[in-house]
């Protein structure tokens, strides 16, 4: 099962995949990121209620989205690392967080920004603001076990654990805050039924989205070929890589 | 190899733990005081005004239910992992989840059941309203081993680290937060004297769900903080 | 049937800090072998017999006891292994008697009344129901050495067992190893004692300190 | 485009400091974000050099010895 897989378990082969990716996602995100956040910020037309506040929704709900998007995608990869032993997914793990929780700090601070003129406070106990402000101290919990053990090894699989011990809880943790205090706007754009914003609004919307999913890619890419590179020092493919000044 | 007895195994680990807390009383008192100072602090703090008080009351108290949980994680590993106990016990034929269970039984015999026991006298010290006081003793008793459980995970991730405590209570206290409100939501609606049944079965079904996967996290947590 | 060996180490690789302990090492344990591993401070023996017993995991490579690699059932492996590490695994509070007791409880034997008197044959006459963090640090490696006569583990792994041990202690122990071989047991353990005058057919592997 | 003049845009009909304050804390986390992790880079290529660089020594210090 999952025989394509195998051969990207061995360091070497993970380090030259993320290479080959690496012009892909360095390109989405460079055009998505000029569009989108030109277009949001010049040409979507204001909101009638809002009139020009309403635009950090370009970057609130990609980095909130990305947020929970990093937190479940360095889940997927703490499992796989703890149920078939694959080193190169505890990498991903701690190459994921610190990407995953800059994403949370920015839905943070955009949130507190945007607040301000829509409720007057900087900070209102919503149930959003206060389950991605929980999602923060989760993402903190995986960075600090990580960086307190000595041995790298036994850190990645603790890292890896707490990871999945975390995800257990997300949806926990959502819907308690969730059913405590409903303050926040329904949805925005939910899949399920029609978007409540118009599609001049949506398209610059859903490339601001692609830009920080690219975003994501391109950090969550440099890092993991950091942590291949550290974890593998004494191979010889990594001298003679560092020797031709790669 | 003598015949397999899980109860054996079981009743050992857990006897031990509590015979040890015995021998020391302090691990038993030290939680207990540490929950009457931090219940004592709020009053001196918001002052003795007793609607306010009462209002507050039952943040307050899990709140310091919560802290003291903390207070007695530390130990749960940490001694049997500096005096090579807890090698023996992944290095024998009973399954790690299982003792690990046994442990954490035993933690909240020590610390958490005595808090259910004197929560009633912590209640008037906040003269909390007499029909709150059985919301919030129903409360303590399903919600204490929940934390217990759950603190374990964070312990035994930590057992190997010098600088452990913080680290901890930074990794345990995100998890605690559904605990927290449903039980104060129970204990709130039980003082406005409505049915608070719903947000027991809720921390039932946490406590259900938490005491079958925790041993695994527990016991996998333990194997790395060992190698 | 094939005679398996008992224990099969497969090219292990292990690293610490930065540093490759040792490399693809591969040996082999019958029944009724002792091996003693030597090597200077530093060199990897205790990593080594880490990873054996299961504590650790190598980077590379696999154990196998009795043919079946032990991470696919490490509780079948664990009823038939003995460790005792640098760490006793004896609990200061409790009696030595109590200690025992518990250990034998865990380990799935019968509490027998014969943990009294070996606990005095090693000496420790009159001190079985003192705790334990009384004791000298001696008296307290006999208190862990006891499960040597109380269990049937084919194999032990034991790290430095004769350190603080006055010569009838380690006496003793040479005795009670070369009955375990015997019985057909294995032992693999480090020790800067010279066993080959009591043990002809020593098996030795030395590690160097790879820098 | 939604605004005539170039301080028009600025302005954001009146809600500037919010808009700015929020793009420019995102831009600037996530200038900061890749920075540094390039700079992890090229801080791990150089320590590797020096590694190997150490390891020439000691085995030119060894042959010495020999000779």
């Amino acid at each position: 099962m999952w025989k394509w897989l195998h051969p990207y378990a061995k360091a070497e082969r993970a380090y030259q995949l993320c290479n080959t990716l690496m012009p892909y996602f360095a390109v989405i995100t460079v055009v998505c990121l000029t569009v989108g956040w030109v277009w949001g910020l010049a040409y979507a037309p204001a909101d009638y209620q809002q009139k020009d506040s309403y635009r950090i929704i370009f970057i609130h709900v990609p980095s909130a989205i990305l947020s929970m998007g990093a937190y479940s995608s360095m889940a997927i990869a703490a499992i796989i690392a703890l149920v078939w032993q694959i080193r190169n997914a505890e990498l991903a793990v701690i190459s994921i967080a610190p990407v995953g929780a800059a994403m949370t700090a920015i839905a943070l601070i955009t949130g507190a920004a945007w607040g301000k003129p829509m409720w007057g406070a900087w900070w209102v106990w919503d149930a959003r603001l206060t389950s991605e402000l929980i999602l923060l101290f989760l993402y903190l919990g995986v960075l600090s076990l990580y960086h307190a053990f000595e041995d790298k090894k036994s850190a990645g699989r603790a890292a890896c654990i707490l990871a999945v011990v975390g995800v257990i809880n997300l949806p926990i943790i959502h819907f308690s805050v969730e059913w405590w205090n409903t303050l926040h706007q329904g949805a925005t754009i939910t899949k399920f039924d029609t978007s409540a914003i118009d599609s001049s609004m949506l398209w610059p919307l859903l490339i601001n989205i692609i830009a920080f999913a690219g975003f994501v890619g391109v950090v969550t890419l440099i890092r993991l070929k950091n942590e291949i590179l550290q974890c593998e020092r004494h191979r010889p493919w990594v001298r003679e890589l560092v020797g031709r000044g790669e | 190899m003598a015949q397999h007895s899980y109860w054996q195994l079981f009743f050992s680990v857990y006897s031990k733990d509590v015979t040890l807390a015995f021998r020391q009383r302090s691990e038993i008192v030290n939680p207990l005081l540490f929950f009457l100072i931090v219940i004592t602090l709020f009053p001196l703090a918001i002052g003795p005004e007793p609607a306010l008080l009462k209002r507050m009351a039952p943040g307050i108290i899990w709140v310091a239910a919560l802290l003291s949980t903390m207070l007695g994680l530390d130990k749960l590993f940490r001694d049997d992992y500096n005096d090579g106990s807890l090698e023996q016990l992944i290095a024998s034929p009973y399954p790690l989840s299982l003792s690990v269970l046994a442990k954490v039984f035993a933690h909240w015999t020590i610390t958490g059941l005595p808090m259910v026991l004197m929560a009633p006298m912590f209640a008037l010290l906040m003269n909390l309203e007499s029909q709150a006081l059985g919301a919030t003793v129903l409360t303590l008793l399903i919600g204490t081993p929940l934390l217990s459980f759950i603190g374990a995970i964070g312990a035994a991730l930590t057992v190997g680290l010098q600088k452990g405590g913080i680290l901890m209570s930074l990794l345990v206290l995100p998890l605690y937060i559904p605990v927290l409100i449903f039980a104060t939501s129970a204990i709130d609606t039980s003082s406005m004297s409505l049915a608070y049944g719903g947000q027991l079965a809720i921390l039932g079904a946490m406590l259900a769900v938490a005491s079958v996967c925790a041993p695994i996290a527990i016991s996998s947590a333990l194997k790395v903080s060992v190698s | 049937m094939r005679i398996t060996n008992l224990l099969e180490i497969k090219s292990v690789t292990c690293t610490k800090q930065e540093r490759c302990l040792f490399e693809s090492l591969s040996f082999s344990l019958e029944a009724g072998q002792i091996m003693q591993i030597e090597g200077p401070n530093g060199a990897g023996k205790t990593s080594l017999l880490r990873i054996i017993s299961g504590f650790a995991r190598p980077d590379e490579g696999e154990i196998h006891f009795e043919g079946q690699p032990i991470s696919d059932n490490y509780d079948e492996y664990a009823a038939q292994l003995l460790f005792i590490g640098h760490k006793t695994g004896v609990n200061g509070q409790l009696t030595a008697y109590e200690n025992v007791c518990h250990w034998l409880r865990v380990h799935g034997c019968q509490v027998d009344e014969r943990a009294y008197d070996l606990l005095s044959l090693l000496g420790l006459v009159g001190l079985e129901d003192v705790p334990v963090r009384t004791l000298s640090a001696g008296q307290q490696r006999r208190v862990a050495l006891v499960r040597l006569w109380l269990n049937n583990a084919k194999l032990w792994i034991l790290d430095e067992p004769f350190t603080a041990l006055d010569k009838k202690g380690v006496r003793q122990l040479q005795i009670r190893f070369s009955e375990h071989l015997a019985q057909g047991g294995a032992i693999l353990l480090t020790t800067h004692q010279d066993l080959t005058t009591h043990f002809a057919a020593l098996k030795t592997l030395v590690l160097e300190y790879q820098l | 485009m939604q605004f005539d003049s170039l301080n028009e845009f600025l302005a954001m009909g009146g809600y500037g400091f919010y808009v700015w304050l929020s793009f420019g804390s995102c831009a600037a986390i996530l200038l900061a974000l890749f920075v540094s992790s390039l700079r992890d880079a090229s801080k791990l290529r150089n320590e590797v050099r020096a590694q190997m660089k150490r390891e020439e020594r000691i085995k030119k210090a060894k042959q010495q010895e020999q000779v």
